[in-house]
């Protein structure tokens, strides 16, 4: 029956996931040896008729990255649902929406116009805009709808398992891969990263005290702060404690505070209302007045606690007035 | 009617695209589209975004460059706030720069362009990646890539916490020094690794006289082909002709890259190592142009570009050894050439050849034609 | 889930039935999910109600009970020991206010009604997910920690004392008593203090369950409410305790003389002393700071002094572990330090002494042995009393100390006594004299005209300097016009404020200081003895200025809560509504550890994660709601219990 | 239906604001029929994920009642719920939640006059805003 099949898919995505996957390195080739790729535009010429040749269920596993923006994206993520045993959403974009979810926060309009019409850098006079079809004397050409939304994968198909990170670690590919092939897969939805948050694992978490009291959020570029100390402690927001662990603290490593990019732990239903609330208890006031100056030190709340969650979080982006 | 043929997705490269060709009565090109169905939307949502997170959130616009765009918007962030980053940290930029231009340049060669060239054009559907061209040029070398590229990451891990997405960049610097320990790993990959490429291509590894052979045939086949696949057709709107003018200035570019890049290898690097110098030491920059050499060069790629020299009349590709004749080497048979064509090479002022790679590659326009 | 849910909506006499249409609302709910069926009863809280509830349960195995009835803060505890007594878990139960918030504020009969329905849904969704929770036991030691020997503490180590507990009566002095041990007489009925204090404390010292150990203090407590492990340091006395009977033949060998400062350092006394002469325990104690043997010198002359060979110089500090129930804490207050007011002259102007001093003026074991004689030897000829020194005061202490006026008025009383001749004079902004007889021993005073008078603006405006070879005093009258006095002795009578060393007990008892210093109670009137680390409790001055009265209620109603919980051999029954931290889901980020008032969440340094200390938790959930890996759960206000209530008011 | 009757979900902490609840029901006053309560054991339990999932769920208002700054039977819950809920209210800005949708206030056991004045202005205030729409995405 020979190796068996995987695919990997890209939808709304940067590639950044791709990378991941090379990056890999040595271990590609046990991956390869121990499986055929069927489909991975970035790297394969295998086109979407391949796919559709394949028997359902002949895929053991597809890895697909990206949010689904544009139809075909769903389109694709449902052909490949139908063809594979397991769907694994691999990368924070198709777990919880991604950085290209923070689009939910305008409407679909604003995103075009913006884009299309208003940067400096384009030059559109007839303000033209993309199109679903398009007829050269002729000549029939299309292309993928727009969709109102970004959703996150499992908004659109079923999803078996989640590889967390933007971009997840490629040992956490190599171990999700490898687990499929041994058969010793977790139960169904589970998260394949740490179960705790990243404080767990933190190199600064000897540094930090039973009790963190701050007077004042500090902007990065505003403050020097000890590479050696916790940021929270030094008033530099840190999501750390709200996100999942298991990304090798890199941005830590890099003395940058966590971004929330594993997303939410298990029993969270949404990471921005908890980065919220665990960010207010570090306020250190009780006047009403000094509790809101301090609150008004933290800049962009809503971009900053639902980075990469915007789409899966409860409220999924802005509330639209017009909506029927 | 004509006959209607799509190429969905189009593949071995970053990014979503979709070729539709339209075939007249005869079977030659009538028409030819190519679609980008993909957009996020990067303008649009990163209003409202603290600054700071900028270098973070424009780096996903693409995620097999994104160094490229973090230190552009940390540059950004620079002029935003009119600060100047202490020398150090500009020279770590350009450190982090270059380590990602290196094995980007690689992931292109192997990964993504690399298989028309090693495996050739024409190859099977399954063989045409990067496990074909592991296949073509044998494991311990495609382990040897593998692994160059991955060390050469590492630099970049070691730098700004991420072999991928970069994070360390901020208004005046970057968020982390380099400390000793940093500089000897990053000394023990970089060092060695330069003379290991380099030591491929001198020792002949079997592909790479037919690989510098069939990279001119890339420069040609690539330069011919027919400008409505690249949007200059009849009928562009404005939209397409600025389009047409970037490619256009692009060909120009990475023309003068190839062109340098080849001449140092086969014709400087030779006259070093017979008189005793160590290769690579001379960069070769093209001198700035004055408007009426632009012309002129202009109009011969232009001719190049439509296939045809005056002379022969028709509309044939060259062959190989016609474009090997027009620099002056033999055909292709006789292998390396023995004498040097001295007297032809004029002598191009020597510079940092990095500074032409920065233009070369403007960020894609991340918007569908 | 297969659950049975019985709904029980009481009509509450006339109160729910008239207000909506009851019929409706029982079809309503027995359309709902899992419902077995839903019925009325008049009263559900009578006799018959709670029997036919408790008749139902069995009947249909039920297993999730809802009773839309009045408030649950008038009838969730009686409810529950229905679900109790039939054997089911108690909090298994849902209680819908359905009168209070519904039928007694909705007059419209439709309105209430579908209120009333959407309460019953949310109640359903919730009742589903409710989890048996146990009421648990817990051994706990009964013996109790008492720390401070002055008279609050006594008289709770007296009420507490008793078989098959022992009290650990914890002094840092050599001798118990505290303050109330150095005065003369107490107000209001000039009862002497000795006569008082004497026997309760040589009772506290021989009684069986009671065991003191002066020289102590406490340096560490671990635990929680019914397990403490108490960590307590004695210093070396070189006395021994058993032999030594106070002869003193061992204070004239010494050749080192010292400010004594039990006498507020009005006398001497050398380095091997006995506090004042009737000190109880009465056995001397080496000052190791004074003592020649203790600065490399070899002078051993109290030891070869000593007829009865108690004196050991080698006896070293102890450390002891005590493992208590509770723990008392009493541990006095400090004058307010009149130097702070460089203008009272205190310090600089001779014979301005503070009230503690004029006491032992007073006091017949005092340095003068009872005389008022100044500086010079000589009786003054008049006297003048300033009161509200430091307190009542925006630049000191805002609080009245509510005793000084009592004890001026005494000291008056025992000043005319002693020196009929001499003139008393009061200078005062306000009079305070609560109680059922202090103010009768101010008219008593008034009419036998023993003391004058004078009603100042504010203690702020007093100045106090030497003129002429006497004290001289200015003020501002009460009309706002200054006055001045000259006098002989002054004696200031200075706020009661926390005791200098109070903050390093606050942070060994992890509980919190309040304005002044004092400890702050854990609810100033419903709980004014206890603090919000259950099982400490504060009596006395410790807490707030008081007086002997109050302080020894207190002291006894600390004694009488700790009863009431720690009986010994019995177990201590737990909260069962508390928080729980899971720790496989914990990341040890210490958002919990900070916030909690109780101290209950603590850092597990080997797990690292944090573990609740179900003890001190008292489930209000604030770390439930902050835990950013939603690793905590409070027990019956779940996430989830929540979370479906809100979908059952909504959907 | 003509005129929009908004859903306003109560969140009362059992020790303070929700004994005025009862005060206000013993008192007989009548209080608008909008409200739909939760009881919790304090205000500082209250999880900005509530607030969020309830606007969710279809309520057109939140209203979180605690005990006076002060008089919170745990000491300093109340403190809490005063700091995420400020925080939360400048995130919920980023949504386009409009501010009166979502209200802290205090009201001790005693207050049933001021727990009815909160109701009804909450009630009025939302009936203005109009219905919270939510289906959108």
């Amino acid at each position: 029956m020979g190796k068996p099949k995987i695919a990997l898919y890209w939808c709304s995505s940067c590639g950044g996931c791709e990378e991941s996957v090379v990056d890999l390195a040595e271990d590609i080739l046990t991956v390869v040896e121990a499986v055929e790729i069927v489909f991975w535009p970035v790297a394969m010429d295998f086109k979407y008729e391949d796919i559709a040749a394949i028997p359902d269920g002949g895929i053991v596993a597809s890895l697909i990255n990206g949010a689904i923006r544009m139809e075909e994206q769903a389109r694709i993520a449902k052909l490949l649902r139908q063809k594979s045993k397991y769907v694994i959403a691999h990368g924070s974009c198709a777990h919880l929406g991604g950085v290209v979810g923070l689009a939910n926060f305008y409407k679909k309009n604003a995103v075009l116009d913006r884009a299309y019409k208003e940067v400096p850098t384009i030059h559109n006079a007839q303000g033209i805009l993309p199109k679903e079809k398009t007829d050269d004397s002729g000549r029939e050409i299309e292309l993928s709808a727009f969709h109102d939304t970004v959703k996150a994968l499992d908004q659109v198909i079923d999803v078996d398992y989640y590889i967390p990170g933007c971009p997840p670690p490629p040992n956490l590919i190599k171990n999700a891969i490898m687990s499929l092939l041994e058969g010793r897969l977790p139960p169904k939805g589970t998260v394949l990263a740490e179960t705790k948050a990243l404080c767990h694992t933190c190199p600064r978490r000897e540094s930090k005290p039973d009790k963190i009291m701050i007077r004042e959020f500090k902007r990065v570029w505003e403050t020097e702060w000890d590479p050696s100390r916790c940021f929270l402690d030094q008033g530099i927001i840190c999501l750390g404690p709200v996100t999942r662990g298991g990304c090798g603290e890199r941005c830590i490593q890099a003395n940058m505070p966590c971004k929330g990019c594993f997303g939410a732990l298990e029993s969270v239903i949404d990471q921005g209302a908890k980065s919220a609330s665990f960010l207010a208890s570090i306020i250190n006031a009780e006047d009403p007045e000094e509790i809101s100056q301090i609150a008004a030190s933290i800049p962009d709340p809503a971009g900053l606690f639902y980075r990469f969650s915007l789409p899966s979080s409860i409220l999924k982006g802005k509330i639209d007035k017009e909506a029927k | 009617m004509s006959k209607h043929i799509t190429i969905d997705p189009i593949t071995r490269l970053e990014g979503h695209g979709k070729i539709d060709i339209f075939l007249d009565e005869k079977g030659s090109v009538e028409r030819a589209y190519f679609q980008v169905p993909e957009f996020r939307g990067f303008e649009k949502f990163s209003e409202g975004r603290a600054c700071e997170e900028m270098p973070t959130l424009t780096q996903k616009i693409c995620g097999v460059c994104p160094t490229a765009h973090h230190i552009a918007s940390s540059k950004t962030l620079d002029a935003l706030f009119n600060v100047n980053p202490p020398e150090a940290a500009k020279k770590i930029r350009e450190l982090m720069f270059n380590a990602f231009m290196f094995e980007d340049h690689m992931l292109h060669f192997y990964v993504l362009g690399g298989p028309d060239f090693v495996v050739g054009p024409d190859a099977p559907k399954a063989e045409r990646n990067i496990l074909g061209v592991i296949g073509k040029v044998g494991v311990d070398i495609g382990k040897k890539v593998i692994d160059m590229r991955n060390r050469v990451r590492g630099v970049n891990a070691t730098i700004s916490g991420s072999s991928l997405y970069p994070v360390c960049g901020l208004p005046g610097g970057i968020s982390k020094p380099l400390t000793a320990e940093d500089i000897t790993s990053i000394n023990e990959i970089i060092v060695p690794g330069l003379v290991k490429v380099s030591t491929i291509d001198e020792k002949g590894v079997s592909g790479v006289e037919e690989y510098s052979g069939t990279f001119l045939q890339q420069l040609i086949t690539g330069l011919l082909c027919p400008p409505e696949a690249l949007g200059m057709g009849k009928g562009s709107t404005e939209a397409t002709a600025s389009v047409r003018q970037m490619l256009y200035e692009r060909m120009i570019r990475t023309f003068q890259f190839r062109i340098a890049n080849m001449v140092r290898q086969e014709v400087i690097n030779k006259i070093l190592l017979k008189n005793g110098f160590e290769a690579n030491i001379v960069k070769m920059k093209f001198n700035s142009v004055t408007d009426a050499d632009e012309a002129v060069k202009a109009k011969w790629l232009g001719d190049l570009l439509r296939g045809y020299d005056p002379k022969r009349g028709e509309e044939k590709p060259f062959t190989i050894d016609e474009v090997r004749a027009m620099f002056g080497y033999g055909p292709k048979e006789t292998g390396h050439k023995e004498e040097v064509p001295s007297e032809q090479t004029e002598e191009p002022n020597v510079e940092e050849e990095e500074e032409n790679e920065n233009r070369e590659e403007p960020s894609q326009p991340d918007n569908p034609v | 889930m297969g659950e049975k849910i019985g709904i029980y909506i009481c009509e509450c006499g006339p109160n729910i039935k008239d207000a909506m249409n009851l019929d409706e609302l029982v079809t309503f709910a027995q359309g709902l999910e899992n419902v077995a069926f839903a019925k009325t009863f008049k009263t559900l809280c009578s006799e018959e109600g709670k029997a036919l509830i408790g008749k139902e349960i069995k009947g249909n195995h039920l297993t999730r009970l809802v009773i839309a009835a009045c408030s649950p803060k008038e009838h969730e505890v009686t409810f529950r020991k229905v679900l109790k007594s039939e054997g089911l878990n108690p909090f298994f139960l849902q209680i819908v206010n359905i009168r209070e918030q519904c039928a007694w504020v909705i007059k419209d009969r439709s309105q209430a009604t579908e209120k009333a329905k959407f309460l019953i849904r949310a109640a359903v969704h919730r009742v589903i997910h409710h989890e048996p929770l146990e009421e648990r036991q817990m051994e706990c030691q009964p013996d109790v920690l008492v720390i401070g020997g002055g008279i609050a503490g006594i008289s709770s180590a007296l009420v507490l004392a008793q078989k098959n507990r022992t009290v650990y009566l914890v002094e840092k002095l050599p001798c118990v008593g505290g303050k109330v041990a150095r005065y003369e007489e107490v107000f209001p009925n000039l009862e002497c203090a000795s006569c008082m204090l004497d026997p309760k404390m040589d009772e506290v010292l021989h009684h069986e369950h009671i065991e003191v150990l002066t020289l102590s203090e406490v340096q560490e407590v671990l635990g929680s409410y019914g397990n403490f492990i108490a960590k307590v340091k004695t210093k070396a006395r070189h006395v021994d305790t058993r032999q030594c009977i106070g002869c003193g033949a061992c204070f004239e060998a010494c050749p080192v003389k010292v400010k004594n400062e039990y006498n507020e350092g009005l006398n001497e006394r050398k380095a091997i002393y006995v506090p004042y002469a009737g000190a109880l325990p009465y056995v001397a104690v080496i000052d190791e700071e004074h003592c020649l043997h203790f600065q490399g010198k070899d002078c051993v002359a109290c030891q070869k002094g000593c007829p009865f060979g108690c004196i050991h110089f080698d006896e070293k500090d102890q450390d002891r572990e005590l493992r208590v129930g509770a723990i008392v804490l009493s541990s006095g207050f400090d004058l307010f330090d009149p130097t702070r007011a460089s203008e009272l002259g205190y310090g600089q102007v001779e014979n301005v002494y503070t009230s503690l001093e004029f006491e032992r003026l007073l006091s017949s074991t005092g340095p003068t042995g009872g005389k008022i004689l100044m500086k010079n030897g000589q009786p003054p000829k008049k006297i003048a009393i300033i009161h509200c020194v430091g307190s009542r005061d925006k630049r000191y202490n805002e609080h009245c100390s509510g005793v000084c006026c009592a004890y001026s008025l005494k000291f008056a009383h025992l000043a005319k006594a002693k020196l009929p001749e001499a003139s008393i004079v009061q200078i005062y902004s306000d009079f305070c004299l609560p109680g059922k007889a202090s103010q009768g021993f101010f008219y008593q005073l008034d009419q036998d005209k023993k003391s004058e008078f004078l009603h100042m603006r504010g203690a702020d405006t007093i100045k106090i300097d030497q003129k002429d070879g006497r004290i001289h005093i200015t003020y501002t009258d009460v009309n706002g016009k200054p006055a001045q006095i000259a006098a002989d002795m002054v004696i200031l009578s200075p706020a009661i404020e926390g005791a200098r060393d109070a903050e390093t007990l606050a942070r060994v008892l992890h509980i919190s200081q309040g304005k002044a210093g004092f400890f702050v109670e854990e609810h100033a009137k419903l709980a004014p003895v206890s603090t919000m680390n259950e099982g400490v409790f504060i009596a006395g001055c410790a807490q707030g200025p008081k007086d002997i009265q109050s302080a020894v209620a207190e002291g006894q109603a600390a004694a009488g809560r700790i009863i009431s919980r720690l009986i010994p051999g019995e177990r201590l029954t737990l909260e069962p509504m508390v928080s729980v931290v899971d720790e496989t889901c914990c990341s040890g980020c210490k958002t919990c550890i900070g916030l909690c008032p109780y101290k209950a969440p603590i850092y597990d340094a080997e797990k690292k994660c944090a573990v609740i200390n179900e003890l001190l938790c008292k489930g209000c959930g604030v770390c439930v709601a902050a835990c950013p890996s939603g690793a905590i759960k409070a027990r019956h206000f779940t996430d989830q219990q929540i979370l479906a209530e809100i979908k059952g008011l909504l959907i | 239906m003509e005129t929009f009757e908004p859903k306003i979900v109560g969140f009362l902490c059992n020790w303070c604001s929700y004994e005025g609840a009862d005060s206000a029901g013993k008192a007989q006053k009548a209080c608008p029929a909008n409200l739909r309560v939760v009881r919790v054991m304090c205000s500082g339990r209250i999880d900005p994920q509530f607030v969020i999932q309830t606007f969710m769920e279809g309520a057109d208002g939140v209203l979180i009642l605690g005990c006076h700054p002060g008089d919170c039977h745990y000491k300093e819950g109340n403190y809490n719920a005063l700091k995420r809920y400020t925080v939360l209210k400048n995130m919920l800005k980023g949504f386009g939640i409009e501010e009166g949708r979502l209200r802290l206030d205090w009201v001790s056991a005693t207050e049933a006059d001021k727990f009815v004045q909160v109701v009804s202005d909450m009630v009025e205030h939302v009936k203005q805003l109009g219905p919270f729409n939510h289906h959108n995405h």
